[in-house]
């Protein structure tokens, strides 16, 4: 075939739209993509759509108002955000809280990994289009947990849980058995998953190789959580930079080979695992006392800044604050994952078809609030 | 060469055929577990002790100190108080549920537990208006107590 | 390595850094940015992820705060740059860190800093007409509604 | 221009013995229809779209209330939950896809954000202050932060319900 | 004269009956599937929900998009819907109930089913939508990929019965069904997977893929024009699970109840199993399903369709 042949066989590129309103764009993202035929040529992300200007009210509330927002921050991760932001706080303010608290908090922070990352399954299972029910199977697990919660803190998606020094509530009576109950049960249905999506061929020559993320330009562009993880970097947090008690609690950090989507998927689904084990752990070894606090209306520390990360669901979330003295933060950074592991995205790509570019945006689990703030 | 091919690739299609198969066999299993569903208007779960309904009052303890105004992040909750005989007397509280995010710290902060949440949960309007409410008036929440629709 | 032993090894090579007091950050003047933080990069400091980079409007001056973390090695340390007013431009680390690009994107629009030679410095989380750059402390915007502090 | 008479199908069949009785009839079985058959668009904004998703899944299960056929493309719902933040940035869009839905269409503004900003309402720059304000009717407004999924349903009922008790069987 | 038109009218009442139940049954199959309970609150267990969506669809704005190419725009939901109902013509339902018995039967259904995808591609093109225009362009090459391998493995059971007439293959199985061969049983499968394709089903859904492509061909599509593409698919779904029967179950033959029964409820089995595969698996890419068709399907049919031969002159 000669050149002018190729040449005219070549079709026109065309833009495409996706979102922001597109069933798999996680909530409102926007992709231009530049297509010929199926294969993307290019893609431009546009976020921005969910921007609630989160630092900018940070400024106007003082350090405990600001702890209902950091719900709306990752809001299916809201214990994660919460215990974040108040643990950066404490580190402004020098606060020692207590071990009772310390272990309420990993519990509750395992807990919510959990039902994130089901949603993070269940969407992702969604987009490769398999009909609602992998979502469905993964918020009836979740909803159990959301009923834990609904016990401990009395609320289903906002939890306001955290407290400044604290927790808000000690953990109600006969929730440990709960707890206990959830965690056998959990562990059967993710090994129901395994058989219903990880090692489904379908699911597995949709996933596999597509959208490698090598390792090193995963660091270079700043990704992390599991998706990190999946490329292959043993980073997690919990065990580098241990905080809370994690470094008391024994617990694996799944790593992934390929760094493609699948291996995201089971790194994801292997943390479940050891979260039901972290949980467990820390159910057991509860020490007595009173996590609660008296809810603080005014803290006022001295002028300084702290930066403070915690391994979310979905990456490193990281508190950047800088206090003048007064009641109200000088300026509050939110460093949040999903902004980061967005980025990689258009890189990952190109080349590929329709099909992939939804597959390889669910399984980075990115979440419009928390990239937009 | 062929022949290795062929086989790998009739192994690939029974291992393959063969998690289709457990899949099918999963959901089958769903199936077969009695659904999970709460049937909403007829079967109605309790809420926890420490649901965050709707914020109420409780008039008689309030001391009018302000706590709940001012840890609010939203200002959604407004008092207004008169002297009367040396005493303070609250002559207006007012709640913009539209603006309230539910979080509970007016409830927490509040020294003589006057204000409080309640469990209402069902609470649908058809207009703006109604969201804002005078805490003061004893039947303010009558309309959600006893909803009508089944 | 600790934060002092990192601010010793570069205080060695570029004498022009000096150390924040109260907060223990890497102070450097704008112009030796790129050597500074080329160096880092690929000195054996291998400082391999920026992890975040954010402005602080002081008024007088914009500070410019650089997070970067090496995952191979276990440490960080936060650069900063003070940017005095009316001067807000410096040179952008996309070419040494991908992740640079959206962060410094993010900047520029909440703070106005240029980034020169940035690949596509475009407005990132406000709409791309937007006027002003909204984390500014002077900047006001009409349809604000401030809430009532008490 | 000539202006022409135009008289409704309803006032024609009036005419005619009988009709009435056929007329309210048939405009029962509409109102039964579209009451029963709410299609809510694939649509979340933020936080409650969680919710909403919960309340489309097994637990809650909106589908009981022939509303669980979420449909991605505008042209096909009858219902948009508007389920979070309306930001400046996302305005046009959502105007854009209300006008792309066929009538008969009908809003629910879900969270205390798609009410009035909510939470956002003070010190933002960047959050529309309801759906109100763009000029979009809403039919029911559910607060919350967020509502819970009973409540969502709740408020699917109230629809319904003022969908039977409409006037006009036109719209 | 009198009679056909009698048929044909118990024919379309019967597709809209059908339409309606199985877009029912569907959605309760998979609220079952997904441990909730569907449609619950228009009659018993919902059973008027398909019939408030039709009385709602029906009263729907009719939005045609201001760039659509007027004529395929229009006239690409009759395309989706006539060729199935037309294939019914040659669907036996008991041994004298069929409304006509070609002698071309099979052939007959083929061709007219394969008619679907020109509406389909209408759908897309005419929608001047380029979600629309993907979806089309799948829609098209997937069916021709699925055409061949689904043809190879009906032959099969054509050179069993030696006839193409629909009653002939149904009587050629009275003694045995044709499942029971093990040559028949790779035929049943090949059709299956190539069936699912046909009508475009998950996991071979490409061109609706919701989670892709919005809503693929018929995103611009509203009201009884959306309908209309619902109701071709179920009866699609319909007329390819009858076929199903009628080669490899042994249609309408079965002891005891009168053969429309058996039929039916062979039919309405091989539905139940498609949906459940529906709610089950994710969708295959677009390039998968390709190289599936023609690299593994194809090939299988070949050598199975050889092997057909070869039994039966031996």
């Amino acid at each position: 075939m000669n050149t002018s042949q190729t040449k005219d066989i070549c079709t026109e590129e065309f833009l495409i739209n996706m979102g922001p309103q597109h069933p798999s764009t996680h909530g409102v993202l926007s992709l231009e993509l530049k297509l010929d035929g199926e294969m993307i040529r290019d893609c431009t992300a546009h976020i921005g759509y969910l921007h609630r200007s989160m630092e900018k009210l940070a400024e106007n509330r003082t350090y405990t108002q600001f702890i209902p927002y950091t719900d709306r921050l990752d809001y299916v991760a809201s214990m994660n955000n919460n215990m974040g932001y108040v643990m950066a706080v404490e580190k402004l303010l020098n606060l020692e809280i207590s071990d009772r608290a310390k272990y309420i908090r990993v519990i509750a922070a395992e807990l919510n990994r959990i039902a994130s990352h089901l949603i993070a399954i269940g969407t992702f299972a969604q987009d490769l289009g398999a009909f609602a029910t992998p979502l469905f199977y993964c918020f009836r697990e979740r909803e159990k947990i959301i009923d834990i919660f609904d016990q401990i803190c009395g609320n289903r998606l906002t939890y306001n849980y955290m407290r400044i020094g604290g927790v808000q509530f000690d953990l109600p009576k006969g929730i440990d058995e709960k707890i206990k109950k959830f965690i056998k049960y959990m562990r059967s249905k993710v090994d129901d998953y395994d058989w219903l999506l990880t090692y489904n061929t379908i699911f597995l020559a949709r996933s596999k190789h597509i959208g490698l993320l090598p390792k090193d330009l995963a660091i270079n562009y700043s990704v992390s959580g599991p998706n990190l993880r999946a490329s292959g970097v043993k980073w997690d947090l919990r065990k580098d930079e241990p905080y809370l008690v994690y470094e008391k609690l024994e617990f694996d950090i799944p790593v992934g080979e390929n760094g493609d989507s699948w291996d995201r998927y089971k790194v994801r689904l292997e943390e479940i695992r050891q979260s039901l084990k972290i949980v467990e752990q820390a159910l057991g070894a509860l020490p007595e006392g009173d996590p609660t606090v008296k809810i603080g209306r005014i803290h006022k520390p001295s002028p300084s800044e702290i930066y403070l990360r915690t391994e979310n669901p979905r990456g490193e979330l990281g508190f950047f604050i800088i206090s003048d003295g007064s009641a109200y933060p000088y300026r509050l950074k939110i460093r949040s994952p999903s902004f980061s592991n967005l980025a990689v995205l258009p890189e990952l790509v190109k080349g590929l078809k329709i099909a992939d570019i939804v597959c390889i945006l669910g399984s980075l689990d990115i979440l419009m609030g928390e990239t937009d703030r | 060469m062929v022949i290795i091919k062929i086989i790998k690739l009739s192994k690939d299609l029974v291992i393959g055929a063969w998690s289709l198969i457990k899949g099918l066999v999963i959901t089958l299993k769903n199936c077969f577990i009695p659904a999970i569903t709460l049937q909403y208007p007829a079967q109605k779960q309790p809420m926890t002790d420490r649901f965050r309904g709707l914020v109420d009052l409780h008039p008689e303890k309030c001391i009018i100190c302000y706590q709940c105004v001012k840890i609010c992040p939203v200002a959604c909750l407004a008092i207004a108080h008169k002297q009367e005989n040396n005493k303070k007397v609250i002559s207006e509280f007012k709640y913009n549920m539209e603006l309230c995010c539910f979080c509970g710290m007016c409830q927490q902060v509040c020294p003589t537990s006057a204000i409080y949440m309640n469990k209402i949960y069902e609470i649908s309007v058809y207009d703006r208006d109604k969201t804002h409410i005078n805490l003061l008036n004893p039947g303010k929440y009558i309309e959600w107590l006893n909803t009508s629709i089944k | 390595m600790r934060t002092n032993e990192i601010f010793m090894a570069i205080k060695t090579d570029f004498p022009e850094a000096r150390q924040e007091e109260e907060t223990g950050a890497v102070i450097i003047p704008k112009e030796s940015l790129l050597k500074i933080t080329q160096y880092l990069k690929n000195h054996r400091l291998a400082f391999d992820n920026l992890h975040c980079i954010t402005a602080i409007d002081r008024a007088e001056r914009v500070e410019l705060a650089y997070t970067l973390y090496s995952i191979s090695e276990h440490h960080g340390i936060t650069l900063k740059i003070y940017l005095t007013a009316g001067e807000e431009n410096v040179a952008s680390l996309a070419e040494l860190w991908k992740s640079a690009n959206w962060l410094e994107r993010e900047v520029y629009d909440l703070f106005g800093v240029i980034f020169l030679n940035h690949p596509d410095l475009r407005r990132i989380l406000n709409p791309y007409d937007w006027k002003g750059h909204p984390l500014r402390k002077s900047y006001s915007h009409p349809e604000v509604s401030i809430k009532p502090r008490l | 221009m000539a202006v022409t008479e135009r008289i409704p199908a309803s006032k024609l069949i009036q005419r005619i013995p009988g009709g009435g009785v056929f007329l309210t009839t048939s405009e029962n079985i509409f109102k039964w229809g579209k009451a029963s058959s709410l299609w809510p668009m694939t649509f979340g904004l933020a936080c409650c779209a969680i919710e909403m998703i919960a309340t489309g899944a097994s637990r809650f299960d909106i589908d009981r209330f022939g509303a669980g056929v979420f449909r991605a493309s505008p042209r096909q719902c009858d219902v948009m939950i508007i389920a979070g933040t309306i930001c400046v940035k996302m305005n046009d869009c959502i105007q854009r896809l209300y006008a792309q839905m066929p009538e008969p269409k009908y809003v629910i503004a879900m969270g205390n954000c798609a009410i009035s900003g909510g939470i956002f309402y003070y010190d933002t720059y960047s959050v529309t202050k309801g759906t109100d304000s763009l000029g979009i009717p809403v039919d029911v407004f559910i607060p919350g932060c967020p509502p819970r999924p009973e409540n969502l349903l709740f408020g699917l009922m109230k629809l319904q319900e003022k969908i039977r008790n409409e006037k006009d069987a036109d719209k | 004269m009198l009679m056909m038109l009698i048929a044909g009218i118990a024919v379309l009442a019967f597709i809209s009956a059908s339409a309606m139940f199985l877009i029912w049954w569907e959605r309760k199959v998979s609220a079952h599937i997904q441990s909730r309970f569907g449609p619950m609150r228009v009659g018993w267990h919902g059973v008027l929900q398909p019939i408030a969506d039709a009385v709602k669809l029906l009263l729907k704005e009719d939005i045609r998009p201001a760039e659509a190419d007027k004529l395929v725009w229009w006239l690409a939901p009759f395309f989706a819907v006539v060729p199935p109902v037309m294939a019914f013509a040659a669907i036996p339902f008991g041994k004298s109930l069929i409304p006509k018995d070609l002698n071309v039967g099979i052939l007959y259904i083929m061709a007219i089913s394969s008619v679907c995808v020109i509406g389909i591609f209408m759908a897309g093109w005419g929608s001047n939508n380029k979600y629309s225009l993907l979806g089309g362009m799948r829609s098209a090459a997937q069916i021709v990929s699925y055409e061949i391998p689904m043809i190879l493995s009906m032959i099969t059971v054509v050179m069993h019965a030696n006839s193409l007439s629909m009653q002939k293959i149904v009587e050629a199985q009275s003694r045995h069904w044709n499942i029971l061969h093990p040559n028949m049983l790779l035929a049943a499968l090949v059709y299956t997977i190539a069936a699912t394709a046909e009508v475009n089903r998950a996991p071979f859904d490409i061109p609706e893929a919701e989670s892709e492509l919005v809503a693929g061909f018929h995103t611009e599509y509203s009201g009884m024009k959306f309908a209309m593409f619902f109701i071709g698919e179920y009866t699609n779904l319909f007329i390819i699970a009858a076929i199903s029967t009628t080669l490899f179950f042994g249609g309408w033959h079965g002891p005891f109840l009168p053969p429309v029964v058996w039929f039916l409820s062979k039919t309405y089995l091989c539905i139940f199993i498609w949906m459940w595969v529906r709610w089950t698996f994710p969708r295959a890419r677009v390039d998968q399903l390709m190289a599936f068709a023609w690299k593994v399907l194809t090939p299988i049919a070949f050598v199975n369709l050889a092997i057909t031969g070869w039994l039966l002159l031996k």
